[in-house]
């Protein structure tokens, strides 16, 4: 057997360095650096393919290969190619993949991120290489406010813009007392500040919030807390798996239909109303898409989309749809991908996105979103939205933090 | 004077009581035998007097010093070192290593952490001689588990005897040696100088009787009797209980 | 033969110091970052391939040291002072917390770790207002020795490169002390080490200690080089990977866990890029590596160097790999 | 707070416990025979989760689901065993890594036959209503999880007190070496035993689909839960796993009411308390001999 076998000191070392060499040398087979005309536009994707944020990940990575493959993977005359990277929601591996993309790979320009832990950790150093990142979803306020950058762009939505539009129609037509429910994460604290400020302009009240942690296994507890507060209405943030189990468990502890429940446009989002089934019946809120928008590329779009992947489109695949429509357009107008001319057309780019036409707010580095109020209804044996009106028109995120509201 | 008292020790298991009001005195330069059939308590008495076992009731004093409710370690410090009746060794390690971590035990450098141990000249020479002493100088380099049977037997003397203690515990020195390996230990038993003072369990009574100055006997977790080799072998009641009624051989 | 016992370590630091000139951008980066963790898992390495204490928790040394470096590190901007705090505090941290919890063994250190762990990435977590919770912080301190700010690759990689070879070099030292012996000698056999007069708590309380301060040198050192911190630093499975590092390089040597971490790192992201399957890879690697590995990659790169060169002279080959090491020895009493 | 309320909560950590129990059970009788730390644990409710969600998906129902699913778990537990795990007994490092292996290649299998988009197991339909409990709605399904955790800890507790199997099972939590000296054949406990184990845990993943959802990642979530479990009860048996399971589901769920700012850390603070008080958890028996 091998393991009884003694090994002498040399050899350790001269092993140990081998490993290390080969490992090193191996991983790191050096790339060109793509330039002129026909060359390749290299794109490095960072997302989170591991983890909870997977199904995101899954769903911008679909919308961004639909859009390149109508336009022939090409932007111009060049070849598109895209290399995506798990950056597990993690900053640490996340700046690990940066470097890889941008020291080896010598990507042009970056599409990324899932987290806002990982938008702020690159944050930096994109500032001291200029490289384009434009912001397939990372929500964090901050990086439209003091940690904005003149390379960075978000083509999603921040937490602010989520959290503001439904408000004002919930305090007018559902009711004045809400019981607002988010992860104890930073995300969660920014929407609900963000709807709890709108809401209390709009002559509501919060009556109670409950924070429980990120990825908690069972909400029992919050629903019965809800049973015994009443409130008027139950406003919660959650995404993915999370959205959920809160949906069905509120329709097990017989709360639906009995105190209305509202939420961010997650919850009105076929990633979570599908698997979610009847109990997501009835919920209101307010989206930046659905895939009932009445505009010619949505109509387009959605019935690309449904071609090729065989499902209704969700809004991570338009955000997904969008940024490499936004790289395409930028790299077209500017005629080169050397980030100075980027950003020069960045700052205020418009496009027909599925979500209407779009243009990018030139103080916020944000888009300015038409948001519409929704609904879910039941129909032939699946949730679908159903679009009630405009939540609010041409909503931008402010140019500084609004005052904490108490 | 005597050395180490045991007074009154009681020991119980899960209300099973295994020592009961133990007492006992060991003088200086005394050889001094615990015998008693299998389960009479001799094992757990060394694990109390110890403290590897804490002990209900009595205390055990050493040197005028009370070490009972002190914590396992402290009884080497206090001059009382012991073996254990299976071999308890570092297997894995070389017969020179576990001689230095023997004699390294009570020095002062035992917490020094920024000189190889291969620097302390004392150190060394300590195991050189405790080696050289036994016999086992050839077979330093060898792992402990490579060893025979009695060589591991030697080696766990060897190790109680590294701290230089002033009382040793053996706990059946010769268990499951072959008899030429008996003979060997007991003249290595009986060629202990006299400063180190011996209490010793042991089942081979040849053995008992050729090392003994004193015997006490240990029956049901009580001191039956203590007496001199003499008046052991002489007592009817010993013979009864303890060698279901045979004869004492005195070697 | 005294010149030969030095010879390949020569050449392993001659090779270490020569790298970056052949090395890309990202090579020298990627091997910096290997060099911090190889200093990390030498640290969880020691406590399980030498006391036996296998933990599930150090990455909390780890990211205390970091955040120790970026929080200080907006009040005062003094390389040496900061990481010496960030070791110092570790090391207080871990004596602390070994303190309660040493005398925990096997399965139940291991999860009184976890806990500890998960409960410090909850205190780090939890403090948005501080911390900026779980976004995480940059890191404002620049890295500077006294002759000027480090902030090309290069010259980062020269001071971890450094810092792994003194970090090697004390651990060398201190596994051959009387001390670290002592450390062995309970691994290998607690309740002879306490009748041999050896007071096993404190040993392992030292050794704890010391492994907590390495780690938080280490985790100091890549706050520097991420110049970004965040919990994921301190979460257990952070914990669990410089685990899975030390096993796969080879338990109860010192290089055996600077390999695995080494191994760890630069295939997880190799893989990862080319692939979305990585992780079933790694697995896949993992379980191989224990079926037929045994003992880890130290052990099959050996086998290979054995068999690729032809035998040499047979009194070099002084044992120093234990045979089939294993964290667990303490528990079974 | 009103006493029908705090009631409520106490029903909800119950459940939420019973759920834990079971995966729990499995992992510490795992854990004190055979000595292994079995970190792929949380792929048996991954396993149980998923295969019955095609199921039903295939309209078997929820129960023959159920059982299918539990069955072809346990069936892939004793793979598992037979092939792999049996090769590193009482090799507890290589344990921890080829287990740790294993859970990397099941969760990212279930990742590439089921995808990454959020699913979800539906309530079986004779369970989905709430009951009214004085003002306050409950639903049935989570008093019908509660009664077959109880059920189950009955079950076991007679297995291992009054049958010859769990006479088996004590005497060798206690002394491993003694199995064989009574002539026993080991394989074959050890193997059924991780069937058994395997088979709780995919019961959980079942049953707990509707709870605690299903999605990958969830594995290691329930690990970590059932780990401290099964260190808080003391390794090796059933009612300390039971114990613990209450005890942890409790804490978790009345302190998101009483301390909510402490959820993340809560179980651990406990876990921490407990082992400080007693080192080998509630019912451990020590230090392995």
């Amino acid at each position: 057997m091998v393991g009884k076998k003694r090994l002498g000191k040399s050899r350790i070392w001269i092993s140990t360095l081998l490993t290390l060499v080969l490992l090193v040398l191996g991983a790191c087979s050096n790339q060109t650096a793509s330039s002129g005309e026909g060359e390749p536009i290299k794109i490095g994707a960072i997302l989170s393919f591991s983890g909870n944020f997977a199904p995101l990940s899954e769903s911008i990575k679909a919308g961004m290969e639909l859009y390149f493959e109508q336009n022939g993977n090409k932007i111009g005359n060049r070849p598109v190619t895209v290399k995506y990277e798990d950056d597990e929601a993690n900053p640490q591996v996340a700046l690990r993949k940066y470097r890889q993309l941008v020291d080896s790979e010598k990507v042009d320009l970056l599409v990324g991120p899932i987290s806002s832990s990982v938008v702020y950790a690159l944050r930096d150093v994109i500032e001291k290489d200029k490289i384009v990142l434009i912001v397939a979803n990372a929500a964090a306020n901050d990086i439209s406010w003091d940690k904005k950058s003149d390379y960075i762009y978000r083509v999603s939505i921040s937490n602010w813009q989520d959290g503001t539009p439904g408000a004002a129609y919930i305090a007018n037509n559902i009711g004045k007392k809400a019981y607002v429910l988010a992860p104890d994460y930073p995300a969660g604290h920014e929407t609900i500040e963000a709807f709890k400020a709108a809401f209390v302009a709009a002559g509501g009240e919060i009556v109670k919030e409950a924070w429980p942690k990120l990825g908690n296994n069972d909400y029992a507890t919050y629903l019965t807390d809800i049973q015994q507060t009443k409130p008027d209405l139950v406003f919660p943030f959650l995404a993915g798996t999370d959205a959920i189990r809160f949906v069905q468990q509120y329709e097990q502890f017989g709360l639906k239909g009995k105190i209305p429940l509202t939420g961010t446009q997650e919850f009105l989002d076929p990633l979570v109303t599908d698997p979610a089934g009847q109990a997501a019946e009835g919920i209101i809120g307010a989206t930046m898409y659905t895939a009932a928008l009445d505009n010619a590329t949505n109509k387009a779009f959605v019935e690309a989309f449904t071609k090729k992947y065989g499902k209704t489109p969700n809004y991570f695949n338009v955000q997904g749809y969008d940024s490499a429509q936004v790289i395409a357009k930028a790299v077209e107008k500017a005629g080169s991908v050397k980030s100075e001319d980027l950003t020069k057309v960045l700052k205020d780019i418009a496009f027909s996105s599925p979500r209407g036409e779009l243009a990018m707010d030139p103080m916020t580095h944000n888009l300015t979103l038409d948001m519409y109020l929704a609904k879910n209804v039941w129909k032939d044996g699946k949730i679908v939205q159903e679009i009630m009106g405009d939540a609010m028109k041409g909503l931008k995120i402010p140019e500084t933090p609004p005052a904490k509201s108490k | 004077m005597s050395l180490l008292k045991v007074e009154h020790l009681s020991k119980s298991f899960k209300g099973l009581q295994v020592l009961r009001d133990v007492s006992l005195e060991v003088r200086e330069g005394e050889r001094h035998v615990i015998i008693g059939p299998n389960g009479a308590g001799k094992t757990t008495l060394f694990n109390c007097m110890t403290g590897t076992l804490p002990i209900n009731e009595g205390k055990v004093v050493v040197n005028g010093q009370q070490i009972s409710g002190l914590p396992a370690y402290t009884a080497v410090r206090m001059g009382m070192s012991r073996t254990f009746q299976k071999n308890n060794l570092f297997g894995e390690l070389s017969v020179e290593e576990n001689i230095h971590l023997a004699v390294t035990a009570c020095k002062p450098y035992r917490f020094h952490f920024l000189k190889p141990a291969s620097k302390y000249a004392e150190m060394l020479a300590e195991t050189q001689e405790l080696l050289a002493q036994w016999g086992l100088w050839e077979r330093r380099s060898r792992i402990v588990s490579e060893l025979s049977y009695g060589e591991q037997r030697l080696l766990e003397v060897i190790l109680a005897l590294a701290s230089k203690p002033n009382i040793l515990l053996l706990d059946e020195p010769t268990s499951g040696m072959s008899p030429a390996e008996t003979v060997q230990t007991t003249m290595l038993i009986q060629s202990m100088p006299r400063s180190i003072t011996l209490l010793v369990i042991e089942h081979d009574m040849e053995v008992v009787f050729s090392i003994a100055d004193r015997i006490t006997v240990l029956h049901h977790g009580e001191v039956f009797l203590s007496g001199s080799p003499d008046e052991i072998s002489g007592d009817a009641r010993v013979k009864e209980i303890y060698f279901g009624g045979g004869t004492l051989k005195h070697a | 033969m005294r010149a030969n016992i030095w010879r390949t370590p020569t050449l392993f630091i001659a090779i270490l110091l020569l790298l970056p000139l052949i090395l890309t951008n990202y090579g020298v980066k990627l091997t910096s970052e290997v060099l911090i963790m190889a200093i990390f898992v030498m640290s969880l390495g020691l406590i399980i391939g030498f006391a036996g204490l296998v933990s599930l928790g150090h990455a909390a040394f780890f990211g205390l040291g970091a955040y120790v470096v970026a929080l200080l590190g907006t009040h005062l901007d003094n390389t040496y002072v900061l990481i010496i705090a960030a070791a110092v505090i570790s090391g207080i941290v871990a004596f602390v917390s070994g303190l309660l919890f040493i005398r925990s063994s096997g399965a139940y250190f291991l999860m009184i770790t976890l806990a500890f762990g998960q409960m410090l990435f909850a205190i780090f977590y939890k403090m948005e207002s501080v911390t900026g919770g779980a976004d995480g912080m940059a890191v404002s301190a620049s890295l500077n020795l006294g002759f000027g700010a480090i902030e090309s690759r290069v010259g980062f990689y020269y001071l971890v490169t450094i810092a792994f070879l003194v970090s090697y070099y004390l651990l060398r030292v201190f596994i051959s002390s009387p001390l670290g012996k002592g450390v062995r000698g309970i691994k290998e056999n607690e309740s002879r080490m306490t009748a041999l007069g050896y007071n096993i708590r404190h040993y392992k309380l030292i050794v704890y200690s010391l492994s907590g301060m390495l780690a938080g040198f280490a985790g100091a050192l890549y706050a520097y080089f991420n110049q970004y911190v965040s919990p994921d630093l301190l979460h257990w499975m952070f914990s669990g990977q410089a685990l899975i590092m030390v096993i796969v390089g080879g338990v109860g040597t010192l290089v055996g866990p600077a390999i695995g971490a080494g191994f760890f790192v630069i295939l997880q992201s190799y893989i990862s890029s080319y692939t979305d399957r990585w992780p079933m890879i790694m697995g896949v690697i993992f379980v191989a590596i224990v079926l037929y590995g045994r003992g880890g990659i130290l052990q099959i790169a050996m086998l290979l160097w054995n068999k690729l060169r032809p035998k040499r002279h047979k009194e070099e080959e002084t044992p120093i790999l234990p045979k089939e090491g294993n964290g667990f020895e303490s528990v079974k009493g | 707070m009103a006493t029908s309320i705090l009631f409520m909560h106490i029903l909800n950590g119950l459940a939420y416990g019973m759920l834990l129990f079971m995966i729990a059970a499995g992992l510490s009788i795992i854990f004190g025979l055979m000595n292994i730390v079995n970190l792929a644990h949380g792929a048996f409710y991954l396993g149980g989760v998923y295969i019955a969600y095609s199921l039903v998906q295939q309209n078997l129902g929820f129960w023959l689901a159920m059982i299918a699913s539990i069955v072809l778990v346990a069936g892939l537990g004793v793979l598992m065993e037979r092939f792999l795990l049996e090769r590193v007994y009482g090799k507890e490092l290589e344990q921890v890594l080829l287990t740790f292996g294993l859970s990397f290649i099941f969760a990212d299998l279930v990742k590439w036959i089921w995808g990454t988009s959020p699913l979800a197991l539906p309530v079986p339909s004779s369970l989905d209503v709430s009951l009214d409990m004085g003002g306050t709605m409950f639903p049935a399904y989570r008093l019908f999880v509660i009664l077959v955790g109880c059920l189950l800890a009955v079950l076991l507790w007679y297995m291992e007190n009054k049958t010859r199997i769990g006479a088996i099972i004590r005497a060798g939590v206690d002394d491993r070496q003694m199995l064989s000296a009574l002539g026993i054949n080991i394989k074959v406990v050890f193997t059924s035993i991780f069937a058994v184990g395997a088979a709780l845990a995919g019961l959980s993943g079942v049953l707990g689909g509707p709870i605690m959802g299903m999605y990958v990642g969830i594995d290691s979530e329930i690990l970590v839960s059932s780990l401290v479990i099964v260190v808080v009860g003391g390794l090796g048996t059933w009612k300390g796993a039971f114990i613990g399971a209450i005890l942890v589901g409790l804490v978790d769920t009345l302190g998101r009411v009483w301390f909510p700012s402490l959820t993340m850390a809560m179980v651990f603070v406990i876990m921490i308390i407990v082992l400080l008080i007693k080192p080998n958890g509630l019912f451990g028996r020590g230090a392995h001999a």
